[in-house]
C-alpha cells in the first residue's frame, strides 16, 4: 500500500530530472574551501593554521557546544587559508581552505567493524567523532538525534529516501548504487538507540530504487521498504512521519517525542561508513543540473567550490540568472558562485534569467489552492494578510511558527503571491521578538 | 459688536447642523428611520420635519431646564421630555395629516429613540443658552430633513420615477423597483454616503494642495 | 398562526434589520467583530424579550383600561430604561460573567429602536401575552443573526482594499443592502 | 556577474489567475453555444452587452480610482458571462448593462476588487434584476432552433410548464440563457475538473444535498435536479473561489446549505428558482463557516482547536 499525507503538490512539470539515469562519478578539484559551520549549533573552531599539511580524514575544526560536531579535511595538501568568508547567512563564516596534492594520504581510521557485532554503545560516539549531520538540508547533528532524552524511546528509525525536491537524484543514485551501505547504516543506527523497526520510505516514482532496496532489505533483520506516493514534500520529516506511522510530531516537539528518528538515505550511507571502516564524512553525492551543459551526479569532496563544479560539468549552458543549493522547491540562492558546497548539498541547480525573473505579486482572489496543498494545514492566504501588516501577534495565533517553509502555497498560488517568503521573515521576526523578551 | 458676534455664532451653529455636523451624512446617526423612511421624498420630508419639530422643542426645554435637573437622572429626563413632544407630533399628525402618518407609521414613536435628539440633548442643549440651543436644534432637524429629502428623492426617482409624487421619467421609464424596496434602502444611503465622503475628501485635497 | 410559521417570519422573513430597519444603530455600530456582535445580539434578546412581557402588561393592565393609551410611547420607553437598570444591576449581584460579556451593552440598548419597536408593534399586531413574548424573542434572534452574519462579512472587510471614501459607514450599509437582497429569498415562505 | 538571489521556492505553478478565468470562460462555451442555439441572436446580444461593459466598467473604475487596470486577467469578462447565462434571452440591453454593472461596481470594486467581494457578483446583479424587473427577468421565450422567434411568454418548468426528462436534459425548455442545457453544463463541469480550476465537492454536494431534501419533501427529486439554474449554479456560482469556503468542512457545509436552501425556497419561497438567493445566502455565511471550523493544524491536538 502507498502511503502519503494531506495536502502538497505535484511540480509535475519541472521534475524532469535528466541526471536520474547517470551512474555518479567522482570529481576531485585542486582546492577546497571547508567551512566551519556546516551543522546547526555553534560552528567549529579551526584548529589548523595557515601553513599546515593535513591528511585526508583530519580533524581541522574542533566541535563546540552541546550541537558541536568536527570537521575534517576532505582532501589532503596544505592549508592556504583560514578566513572568515561571506556565506549564505548574513554573518562571514571561518573557512579553512586546503590546496590538494592528489595524494590522498589519509589519517589513519578506526574502523569498528561489522555493524550487527558492534557494541551498540561505541556507534553514537562514532557518528560523532565522524562529523555527520543531516544529508538532506536541515544539517542537524546526526548523534544528537540519536540520543533520547529521558523519557524517550525511539521505536523506528524512519529513512527518507523520497526525495520529492525537483531536480535532485542524489539519493536516488546512493540508493541503486550503494544500497547496502544503506542499510548497514541503518542497522548501525537502530542499534545504537535500540529501535524496533527500521522504515525506508521510497517515492514511487524511483520504482528501481525501490527495488536495489528491497533487494538488500532481504535477510536484514526488522527493516523494511515502503513505497509512497509521488508527492512534494513527501520527504519533509514531518510528512513522512505522518505518511509512514500515522503519527503526528506535537506542534514545538521533536520526532523523538513519538518514537522516531528521521534520517536521510546519505546519512545512512555515512553512519555506515563511520562505523563499518571509521571514516569521517568528506564526500558526498551532489546533483548538478538545471543550466549547465552536462549534468551529472557528482561524487564531491566536502568543500568543493561552486565555479568548479560548474565548470567540470561543461559550463553554463544558460546565461545564469540564479544558482541554487538544493532543489527549486526550498533551494538556496548563492550570491556569488565561489561559495563552496557543504555536508547538506544535495544538489546544485542553475536557472536561466528568464527561469529566475521575478514575479509581480497580484490581489489574492481566495482560491483556497494555498490552504488545500498546505500540509500543515494553515491557511497561508490568512497568515500572508497579517504578515503585510506587520501584525505578528495575529501570524503567530494562525500558527506561523509551525510552518515548515516548503513553499508549496507559493507554488501553487494562481496570484503568484510571495507567501513562503513573508512566512519565513515572519518566523524569524517572532523568534527574534522571543528572544529578545527572553534576554530581558 | 458683541451682538454681531452672536449672530455669527448662531448662525455658525445653525449651519454645522446643515453642513459640517450633518446627522445623516456626517454623523451617521438615525440612521433607522434615515433607511425606513426615504421611499419616497414626501415621506423623507415629513420624518425630517416632525423630527425637526421634536428635536427644536425638547433642546429649548431641557436648556430651560437644565439648572434644574439632577446629572443622575438627567438621561431618564430627557427621555421623558422628548418622549412628550414625540406623542405631540403624533397625536397631530394623527389629526391633521393621516395619510403621512399612515405611511410613516411606527417609526413616528420611534422617534424617541431617534439617537440625533439625545445626542444634541446630552452634547448641547444641557450645556448652553436656550436661544442657542434652539437653533441648534433647528439646524440639526434642518440637516435631517434635507439629507431625508434628498435621499427620498433619490430613491423615489429612480425606484418609481416620480419626486414628490410627480412623474418625472418618461412615460417609457420602467422604474428600478428595489431602490424602494430594504435593501434599496441600504444601498442607496452606502453609496450616497461615499459619494459625499469623496467629494469631501477631494475638496479637503484641494485646500491642503493650496 | 403556528407557531414555527411564526418564529420563521419573525427571524428570516421580516427580518428586525432586514425588512424593517429596526435596530440599525447597534447593527452598523457593533458589528465589527464577530465576538462582540453576539454579545450585543445575546443582550438584546435578552432585554427583547422581557420587554415585550412587561411592555405587553403594562399596556394591558394599566393603559387600556385607565384610557392612557395616547401615553403609550412614553410609558413605553419608561418601562424599558427601568427595565434596562433593572437588568443591569440584576446580572451585576447574580451572575457577574454574564454582566463583563454584556454589561458594557446593557446601557446603548435603551435607544435601541428594536426595544422599543417590538414593545409597539405588539400593541399595534394585538398580539397576546404568548405571542408578544415570542415575537419579543424571535425577533431578537432574527437581530442576532443579522449581526452576526454582519460582523463575520466585516471581519473579512478588514484586509480588503476599500477605496478611502467607502470605509466606514458607507460600506457597512452597502453591505447590509447586500445582505438584505440576500435575504429576499425568504420572502413569501410564510 | 551578478546573480539573483531570492528566497525559495524558485518555480510556480503553470496556473495563473488569467489562465484559471479563461479555463472558466472556457467552460462556459458549451453553455452559450447551446444558448445560442436554442434561444437565436438574442441570446448572443445578451451575452456581447454583459460581457462588454463588465469589461468597460472595470476598466473605467480602475481608471477612476486610479488603480493599477487588471482587465486583462478576465475576471469582469467571466462575470459578465456568468451574468448573461443566468438571465432570460428576453433581457433588453439596458437591464443587461445595469446588471453587469452593478456586479462589477457595487459588488465587487466597492469592496477592494478581485478578491474581496463577499457575494457572488454575477448572482447579486441577477438578483438586483430579479427584484427591479421581475416581469422582463421572468418572460421565457419558448425553445427553437431557428434565430429570430417572436417572443413568447412562456413558462419554465418550474413554474408549472411541462417538460420531458430528455427535455430537460438537453435543454429544450424556456429558462435562462446558460441554464436549461444540462449536457453542456456538464460538459464544462468536467473541463474545469480536468483543468483542475475547481474540486468536485462543492458541485456534487449541492446537487445530492438537494436531490436528498427534495426527495423526502415528496418532490420528484430527480425533475428537481434538472430543472431550473440548479446545476448552473452548483457548477459554475457556487464554485466562485472568493466567495466560497476555503476549509474543507465548510465547504460540504455550504454546499449543503445551498442545496438545501434552493429546495426549500422552490417549495415554500415566493420565487420559484431558489438557487440564486441560496449561494448569496451561503455567500455571507461563508466567512463565518470558515472561522468556526478552521483546518486541523498539524501537530496541534483537536481540543486546543476547539478553543
Amino acid at each position: 500500500m502507498k502511503v502519503s499525507f494531506r495536502g502538497g503538490v505535484h511540480p509535475a512539470h519541472h521534475s524532469k530530472r535528466p541526471t536520474q539515469h547517470l551512474p555518479v562519478e567522482a570529481f576531485v578539484s585542486d582546492t577546497v574551501r571547508i567551512i566551519m559551520s556546516m551543522h546547526i549549533g555553534a560552528p567549529s573552531t579551526p584548529c589548523v593554521k595557515k601553513g599546515d599539511l593535513v591528511k585526508v580524514g583530519q580533524v581541522i575544526g574542533e566541535p563546540v557546544g552541546a550541537l558541536g560536531i568536527p570537521v575534517h579535511a576532505s582532501v589532503s595538501g596544505e592549508v592556504i587559508a583560514v578566513e572568515k568568508i561571506p556565506y549564505l547567512g548574513a554573518q562571514p563564516v571561518e573557512c579553512v581552505t586546503i590546496r590538494n596534492d592528489f595524494a590522498d594520504t589519509w589519517v589513519e581510521l578506526n574502523p569498528l567493524g561489522n555493524v550487527e557485532s558492534v557494541d551498540p554503545a561505541l556507534i553514537v560516539p562514532a557518528i560523532k567523532n565522524a562529523g555527520i549531520c543531516g544529508m538532506g538540508g536541515a544539517s542537524f547533528p546526526t548523534h544528537i538525534k540519536l540520543s533520547p532524552r529521558e523519557g524517550q524511546q525511539c521505536e523506528t528509525i524512519l529513512v527518507n529516501g523520497a526525495e520529492c525536491e525537483t531536480h535532485l537524484t542524489a539519493d536516488h543514485r546512493l540508493m541503486l548504487e550503494n544500497s547496502d551501505r544503506i542499510v548497514d547504516g541503518v542497522r548501525a543506527a537502530m542499534r545504537a538507540v535500540n529501535a524496533k523497526e527500521g522504515i525506508i520510505a521510497i517515492e514511487d516514482n524511483k520504482p528501481d530504487a525501490i527495488k536495489a532496496m528491497i533487494k538488500a532489505c532481504h535477510g536484514r533483520e526488522n527493516v523494511r521498504v515502503q513505497v509512497m506516493r509521488t508527492k512534494y514534500p513527501q520527504g519533509g520529516e514531518k510528512q513522512l512521519i505522518e505518511a509512514c506511522t500515522g503519527k503526528q510530531v506535537p506542534s514545538g516537539k521533536l520526532p523523538l517525542d513519538v518514537g522516531v528518528v528521521v534520517l536521510n538515505v546519505g546519512t545512512c550511507a555515512a553512519i555506515a561508513d563511520a562505523v563499518i571502516d571509521g571514516k569521517p564524512l568528506i564526500e558526498r553525492i551532489t546533483t548538478v543540473t538545471g543550466g549547465v551543459r552536462n549534468p551529472a551526479n557528482l561524487l564531491l569532496r566536502i568543500g568543493t567550490i561552486t565555479e568548479d563544479v560548474i565548470g567540470h560539468c561543461g559550463g553554463f549552458a544558460v546565461t545564469p540568472g540564479k544558482v541554487c543549493f538544493g532543489g527549486a522547491m526550498t533551494g538556496l540562492c548563492l550570491p556569488n558562485i565561489s561559495i563552496p558546497m557543504a555536508k547538506s548539498t544535495n544538489g546544485i541547480v542553475v536557472y536561466s534569467e528568464e527561469e529566475a525573473a521575478s514575479v509581480e505579486e497580484d490581489a489574492c482572489i481566495r482560491c483556497g489552492k494555498c490552504v488545500s496543498v498546505c500540509p500543515i494545514g494553515l491557511n497561508p492566504f490568512e497568515i500572508k494578510l497579517a504578515a503585510d501588516k506587520d501584525d505578528m501577534e495575529k501570524a503567530k495565533s494562525l500558527n506561523v511558527m509551525d510552518c515548515v517553509l516548503c513553499g508549496c502555497c507559493s507554488f501553487e498560488c494562481p496570484a503568484r503571491r510571495w507567501l513562503t517568503a513573508s512566512f519565513k521573515m515572519a518566523k524569524q521576526k517572532i523568534a527574534a521578538q522571543a528572544k529578545a523578551k527572553g534576554g530581558k | 459688536m458683541q451682538e454681531g458676534n452672536r449672530i455669527s455664532n448662531l448662525k455658525k451653529v445653525f449651519t454645522n447642523g446643515i453642513l459640517n455636523e450633518n446627522p445623516t451624512f456626517r454623523l451617521v446617526l438615525g440612521t433607522c428611520p434615515t433607511l425606513a423612511v426615504t421611499t419616497s421624498a414626501i415621506n423623507g420630508l415629513g420624518m425630517g420635519l416632525a423630527a425637526t419639530f421634536v428635536l427644536l422643542c425638547s433642546n429649548i426645554v431641557i436648556s430651560m431646564l437644565r439648572k434644574f435637573i439632577p446629572d443622575k437622572v438627567r438621561i431618564p429626563a430627557f427621555i421623558v421630555i422628548i418622549a412628550t413632544f414625540v406623542t405631540v407630533v403624533q397625536l397631530l399628525l394623527q389629526a391633521y395629516i393621516p395619510s403621512l402618518y399612515d405611511s410613516l407609521g411606527l417609526f413616528i414613536p420611534l422617534i424617541v429613540v431617534n439617537c440625533i435628539i439625545l445626542a444634541r440633548a446630552e452634547a448641547f442643549a444641557s450645556k448652553n443658552p436656550v436661544v442657542a440651543s434652539g437653533v441648534d436644534g433647528l439646524g440639526m432637524g434642518l440637516g435631517f430633513t434635507l439629507a431625508l429629502t434628498l435621499i427620498g428623492a433619490i430613491r423615489e426617482l429612480i425606484g418609481s420615477g416620480t419626486i414628490f409624487n410627480m412623474q418625472v421619467m418618461g412615460a417609457g421609464y420602467e422604474p428600478m423597483l428595489i431602490i424602494v424596496m430594504a435593501s434599496g434602502g441600504f444601498l442607496s444611503y452606502g453609496l450616497l454616503l461615499g459619494i459625499i465622503n469623496a467629494l469631501t475628501n477631494r475638496k479637503q485635497q484641494q485646500k491642503e494642495a493650496e | 398562526m403556528n407557531i414555527f410559521l411564526f418564529m420563521i417570519s419573525c427571524i428570516l422573513t421580516n427580518n428586525f434589520i432586514f425588512s424593517k430597519f429596526l435596530g440599525c444603530c447597534p447593527f452598523l455600530g457593533v458589528s465589527s467583530k464577530v465576538s462582540t456582535a453576539a454579545s450585543m445580539g445575546l443582550a438584546v434578546t435578552f432585554v427583547m424579550t422581557i420587554a415585550s412581557f412587561f411592555a405587553y402588561m403594562v399596556d394591558q393592565w394599566l393603559l387600556v383600561p385607565f384610557g392612557l393609551d395616547y401615553m403609550r410611547t412614553i410609558a413605553f420607553i419608561l418601562v424599558i430604561a427601568a427595565l434596562v437598570q433593572f437588568v443591569e444591576m440584576f446580572l451585576k449581584k447574580s451572575s457577574p460573567g454574564i454582566y463583563s460579556a454584556l454589561g458594557i451593552y446593557l446601557p446603548l440598548i435603551t435607544t435601541n429602536c428594536a426595544v422599543l419597536g417590538v414593545a409597539t408593534l405588539n400593541v399595534t399586531a394585538e398580539y397576546n401575552m404568548l405571542y408578544s413574548v415570542m415575537n419579543g424573542f424571535f425577533s431578537a434572534l432574527g437581530f442576532m443573526l443579522a449581526i452576526v452574519l454582519m460582523a463575520g462579512v466585516r471581519e473579512r472587510l478588514e484586509s480588503s482594499k476599500i477605496p478611502q471614501c467607502m470605509k466606514g459607514f458607507p460600506i457597512s450599509l452597502v453591505t447590509a443592502g447586500l445582505m438584505a437582497m440576500a435575504f429576499m429569498g425568504f420572502s413569501g415562505m410564510v | 556577474m551578478s546573480l539573483i538571489t531570492s528566497t525559495a521556492p524558485h518555480i510556480r505553478s503553470r496556473l495563473n489567475t488569467q489562465k484559471i478565468m479563461l479555463n472558466v470562460i472556457i467552460s462556459l462555451l458549451p453553455c452559450a453555444l447551446a444558448g445560442i442555439f436554442y434561444f437565436g441572436y438574442r441570446a448572443a446580444i445578451v451575452m456581447a452587452v454583459a460581457m462588454v461593459s463588465a469589461v468597460a466598467a472595470e476598466f473605467i473604475w480602475q481608471k477612476l480610482a486610479k488603480k493599477p487596470v487588471k482587465v486583462n486577467d478576465c475576471s469582469a469578462a467571466v462575470t459578465g458571462l456568468l451574468l448573461a447565462l443566468c438571465i432570460t434571452p428576453t433581457a433588453p440591453w439596458w437591464m443587461v448593462m445595469i446588471g453587469s454593472v452593478f456586479a462589477i461596481i457595487i459588488v465587487k470594486q466597492l469592496f477592494g476588487g478581485i478578491g474581496d467581494n463577499f457575494l457572488n457578483p454575477a448572482l447579486a446583479a441577477r438578483a438586483v434584476l430579479l427584484a427591479s424587473w421581475p416581469a422582463r427577468m421572468t418572460a421565457h421565450i419558448a425553445v427553437t432552433t431557428f434565430p429570430g422567434v417572436d417572443v413568447v411568454a412562456s413558462a419554465t418548468p418550474l413554474a408549472g410548464g411541462e417538460a420531458s426528462m430528455l427535455q430537460l436534459l438537453f435543454g429544450q425548455v424556456p429558462g435562462a440563457i446558460g441554464e436549461t442545457c444540462k449536457i453542456a453544463i456538464l460538459i464544462g463541469f468536467v473541463y474545469l475538473l480536468i483543468t483542475k480550476t475547481i474540486t468536485f465537492e462543492v458541485p456534487v454536494v449541492t446537487m445530492l444535498s438537494a436531490f436528498v431534501l427534495s426527495w423526502a419533501l415528496g418532490m420528484n427529486p430527480v425533475t428537481t435536479v434538472l430543472s431550473g439554474g440548479l446545476l448552473f449554479g452548483a457548477v459554475y456560482m457556487a464554485t466562485d473561489y472568493t466567495t466560497s469556503p476555503m476549509n474543507r468542512w465548510p465547504r460540504v457545509i455550504y454546499a449543503a446549505g445551498i442545496g438545501c436552501m434552493t429546495v426549500l425556497i422552490r417549495k415554500f419561497g415566493a420565487y420559484p428558482e431558489g438557487v440564486t438567493y441560496a449561494i448569496l445566502l451561503m455567500n455571507i455565511l461563508t466567512p463565518l463557516l470558515d472561522r468556526m471550523l478552521p483546518n486541523r493544524v498539524y501537530g496541534h491536538s483537536r481540543k486546543k482547536e476547539a478553543k
